[in-house]
């Protein structure tokens, strides 16, 4: 599991650069919008929760696509699921790499995007804290959705349609905790609720993963 | 005789086609009863005026729309569980008609919306809880043409259909709880509490609910067949292929 | 420990290709499979290897005891030589990536990317990875696929080897390996006849 | 005959007319494709059991 | 060049459907912004050209990532550039089929989206025309990153980082054009604007598209 | 109407590989290239094809006279056999899809989507396309890949029917093909000796 997942992590620093990408994407979101909606301070500190974390959401999206999509391609996927390691293990691990080269780093960056957006002072916190809690929900999502969609060529936009509507309840109370927390009202109902979401889809996403793939693998 | 018996498909087809007649008419009778009588013969409302006669479309339309999820989400765990191929199609017949029943949920919903609320469309939870079924809808539908090989499809739609299920269920709650909305609660469930739909309403409202559910048998089990007989041709010129 | 396949019946895209194929294969055998184009040799050996099911009969073999070698190499073209291999080495819990590259020849490459290697170098990098796995029953498709001359009986040279220490191959090739001492099973005669969906679903009402 | 819809004739009629549309195309569609492939099975059932395949029977 | 414009076209119907999938993911972007941001009609209708626009551009770039990467993988552009079309050629028909199975079919849906996001009655007009100006500068932009990145495996968020900046002037005259539209105000200078970004995208890039495309094959 | 090759050096990756190859090939007539894994032929070839470069020495071949195979068959998983072919027919302009799919036996499968062919049966088909793009002078890369004894033998003959009629083929091969008549060049003998790139940029300040 541990070569797994240093190889996923090798491969995403080595092939131009996962890692930096994902945080790119990230940045551009949050300069295009503002470019797209105007400049007024009000405007942009009233959107900056909902806009952040729907280009967290979509970073996530577009380094996702390919999640095992290579790996099916060049036949690793077959020799990985002849392996010792069970299939389940693999989803798990390679959602945790995705993660760990997109969702981390957006957590950590978030902060400096919030102020380019505008966003009020005591929101800050509660961004990062949002992302740490929801984002690792966004790789099991979408490394389920990965899977469903890996024997399909052009698959991409497939994936895109069928994991978005996945994410709307992370969407919608990550965003909300981040929108109170600027407001400075009582954040921890819809941060608890993210967080339910997080670990229910750690613990059941991977089972539905691994089946989909061995489905896609016959 | 076991229930499981309908899902041999020759059992089926000739179960289906004995009663294929009677649902189309009973049907069309209820629904051109339900619709005639709520068009031409219901009163005005005092507060939403004409615009009632909308209901009769409006909420039949929304129930079959998410019982059609239940309905495929039952046909996908019975494939996944039994295999039976004909529920598999069933829930590939299925989906198609679920999206027409959102899309008419959401066309008749917003047209009320415009002299209600002034607006076609605003950000309630219900609204939107429906407009991320229609999504799901069309990502179901999506994956089935996408995918090749035909019980690939009914095992990976059948993952996604449970899936999103849950994962529909969840937004319906975030959706509440991201905005109260303007949509009123349901009442059609609570007759006998207070503030009921007037029976003037609500008689022609159960015949059209009736004509939707039946509606929504009549296509399935047309388009259910179509697909079995689909599925026979394909295997057919396959072996012909072959020869 | 040995292979048995009892009236095994393989399908692809819901048409049954290959139908009633017996055999067994014990420890130091090697059993070459032969059959034209698209007879189903490559379905077969999925279907050893477990990655799709069986349309009848049975497969035994010990649990983790096979390996497949596809068409696909499975390598990573950012990765080099050494690194994909001790990828797979990992995965498998086994050692030995220095003496697999030394026995097929890439020692000079190991620090080269993946994606600079010739087609032939490529190749003799997907067979070294049967080195690693420890896996006692190979299952290969077409394993010497742009191999030159000398490289094709450098990896007849492995093989016997691996046969040697008790492990097993089931090779499908339309090329002569030079392994005299396998034995040959010829796909042909076990083509399916009724071949579609036979008795499935497909076909179950008329 | 003609209810007096009021002011809001336009809503209620375009509701019955989209719902009425919607209802009629999925239901042509469903017709259509089911007769094309009925046809389609009886034409290759037909061609199949004049030449029956080899290995049938 | 028209088997070549078929082909793609009908890859694109076939592969799952590039056609409706462009579609369904502006779609999303759509749906996914209010949830993010909340409900309010005011704050929804303020920012409606600058989402819209901004989601359209995500559209394309979502679909765009493999325009030339499939046919560089599976040997195909090898092929095509030894053939009798000018891979100029090769690359104005990739884009014009790019923009045939996106950019149109989101020019005419945007209206709809416009409901969704409460859009000001006389913005929709120009929100069609800007889209109808402006998508074709978005394909052969895009065309143009994609030959810059066709060798590179995961070249997708890399495409997205080359390509985004490059869409910031389409972006931000077209929001312009639809903003202005909406308040009931001049919009020619804009839009002038716009239709000749697109028409120096479409006389130029084409070449420098075909140099990439060379100097990555050898 | 002549393929003529004088003193030409190819690389890759800034490699010198070969060096000195020349030769020259009339019409009817063809020529197969030797040599071990990653000697250089798909190099070689490349530069032939106009894909790359050539570090030095001169090509001479009439202006889109030429049509290269690849080790990657170019084909699209979605599209049918004949659509495949069907394309290509039609970017070069030229007919004959189904003479083409006749003479490398890919009627029956004419409307098989590629994905759902066979290894050897898309290797037919990548092949087939030589037939339809009209050009004199092929450039195959290991074109008997993956291919059984019969289909190698219906392809020689496809190779010969298209010398007969004044082509001219260039084929880098570790299999025996069966084309007595063809000449044989190894191309061990012209392996570069000052390697990294020569004379150019990288050794301007050494
Ligand atoms: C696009 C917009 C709309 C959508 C998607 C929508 C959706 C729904 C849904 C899902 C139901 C529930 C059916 C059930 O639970 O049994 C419903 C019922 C109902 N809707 Fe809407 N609706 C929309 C707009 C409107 C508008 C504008 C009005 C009128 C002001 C309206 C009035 C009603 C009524 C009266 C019911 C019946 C409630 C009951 O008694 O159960 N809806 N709608
Ligand atoms: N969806 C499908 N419908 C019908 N036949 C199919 C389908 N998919 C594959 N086939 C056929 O199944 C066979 C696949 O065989 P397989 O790939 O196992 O052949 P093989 O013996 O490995 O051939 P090769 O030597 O060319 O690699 C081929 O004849 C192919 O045409
Ligand atoms: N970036 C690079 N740096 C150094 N050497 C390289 C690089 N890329 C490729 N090579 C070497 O160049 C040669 C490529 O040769 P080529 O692919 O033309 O071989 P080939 O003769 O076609 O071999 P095969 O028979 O295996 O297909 C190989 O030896 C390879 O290792
Ligand atoms: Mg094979
Ligand atoms: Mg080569």
């Amino acid at each position: 599991m541990r070569a797994l997942l240093l190889r996923d992590l090798r491969l995403a620093f080595r092939a131009g650069g996962g890692f930096g990408l994902g945080l790119a994407f990230f940045l551009l979101v949050a300069v295009l919008v503002p470019l797209g909606v105007g400049p007024e301070p009000a405007t942009l500190a009233k959107i900056a929760p909902g806009i952040l974390w729907v280009g967290a959401l979509l970073a996530c999206l577009l380094s996702l696509d390919r999640i095992f999509a290579l790996d099916f391609e060049d036949g690793s996927l077959d020799l990985l699921a002849t392996s010792p390691i069970p299939l389940e293990g693999v989803v798990a691990v390679k959602a945790f790499a995705h993660w760990l080269v997109t969702g981390l780093p957006l957590t950590l960056v978030a902060p400096v995007l919030g102020v380019l957006l505008n966003l009020p002072g005591p929101g800050y916190l509660w961004l990062v804290a949002s992302l740490a809690a929801g984002t690792p929900a966004l790789s099991v999502i979408g490394a389920f959705g990965a899977a469903l969609t890996v024997g399909i060529k052009r698959g991409g936009l497939l994936l895109s349609l069928l994991v978005l509507p996945l994410y709307v309840p992370t969407l919608i109370f990550g965003a909300e905790v981040v929108k109170r927390g600027a407001a400075g009202a009582e954040v921890s109902v819809p941060l608890l609720l993210l967080a339910g979401i997080t670990a229910g889809a750690l613990a059941l996403l991977p089972f539905a993963a691994a089946a989909a793939i061995r489905v896609n693998l016959r | 005789m076991s229930l499981w018996e309908y899902a041999n498909p020759k059992k089926f087809m000739q179960l289906s086609a004995g009663v294929l007649p009677w649902v189309g008419g009973l049907t069309a009778v209820c629904l051109i009863v339900g619709l005639v009588w709520g068009f031409f013969l219901t009163p005005d409302d005092f507060r939403q005026g004409s615009t009632v006669k909308i209901i009769f479309l409006h909420v039949p339309s929304a129930m079959m729309a998410i019982n059609a999820w239940v309905m495929m989400l039952v046909a996908s765990l019975i494939w996944l569980i039994r295999r039976h191929h004909v529920s598999a199609l069933a829930a590939k017949a299925a989906a198609p008609v679920g999206l027409t029943f959102t899309a008419i949920a959401l066309v008749t919903g917003a047209l009320w919306g415009q002299p209600m609320w002034g607006t076609w469309w605003a950000w309630d939870p219900r609204l939107t809880a429906f407009l991320i079924l229609a999504l799901f809808y069309l990502g179901y539908i999506a994956l089935w043409q996408a995918v090749e090989d035909p019980d690939t499809a009914a095992d990976l739609t059948a993952v996604l259909c449970m899936v999103g299920s849950v994962f529909a269920v969840l937004s319906r709650y975030a959706v509440k709880f991201w905005n109260q909305g303007l949509h009123q609660d349901s009442t059609i469930l609570k007759v006998g509490e207070k503030d009921p739909i007037a029976p003037a309403f609500y008689v022609p409202l159960v015949v059209c609910i009736a004509g939707f559910v039946l509606l929504f048998v009549l296509l399935v089990l047309m388009r259910t067949r179509t697909e079995i007989r689909a599925r026979r041709l394909s295997a057919l010129l396959a072996r012909e292929r072959l020869a | 420990m040995e292979l048995v396949v009892d009236k095994l019946a393989v399908a692809r895209g819901g048409v049954t290709l290959l139908e009633g194929v017996s055999f067994a294969l014990a420890p130091g055998r090697a059993l070459i499979l032969r059959g034209p184009n698209g007879v189903g040799k490559t379905t077969l050996l999925r279907t050893l290897a477990g990655l799709q099911p069986a349309v009848a009969g049975r497969v035994s073999a010990p649990p983790e005891s096979l390996t497949y070698a596809a068409h696909a190499d499975g390598l990573k073209a950012v990765l080099t030589v050494e690194e994909n291999l001790g990828f797979w080495a990992a995965i498998h819990g086994v050692g030995g990536v220095g003496d697999a590259m030394a026995r097929m020849n890439l020692l000079d490459l190991r620090d080269r990317r993946a994606a600079n290697l010739s087609a032939g170098q490529k190749r003799r990098l997907g067979l070294a990875r049967l080195l690693v796995t420890g896996r006692p029953i190979w299952v290969l498709d077409e394993p010497t696929v742009s191999l030159d001359v000398a490289s094709v009986a450098l990896f007849a040279g492995v093989v016997r080897g691996h046969l040697a220490q008790g492990g097993m191959a089931l090779i499908a090739t339309h090329i002569d390996l030079g392994l005299d001492e396998a034995a040959v099973l010829d796909l042909a005669p076990f083509k399916a006849r009724v071949t579609v969906g036979s008795g499935g679903f497909d076909e179950a009402f008329a | 005959m003609m209810p007096d819809l009021g002011r809001y004739a336009v809503a209620v009629l375009s509701s019955y007319g989209a719902t009425l549309a919607l209802l009629a195309a999925l239901l042509a569609l469903t017709v259509w494709r089911g007769r094309r492939v009925k046809r389609q099975l009886a034409e290759v059932e037909a061609r199949q059991a004049r030449a029956p395949t080899e290995g049938e029977r």
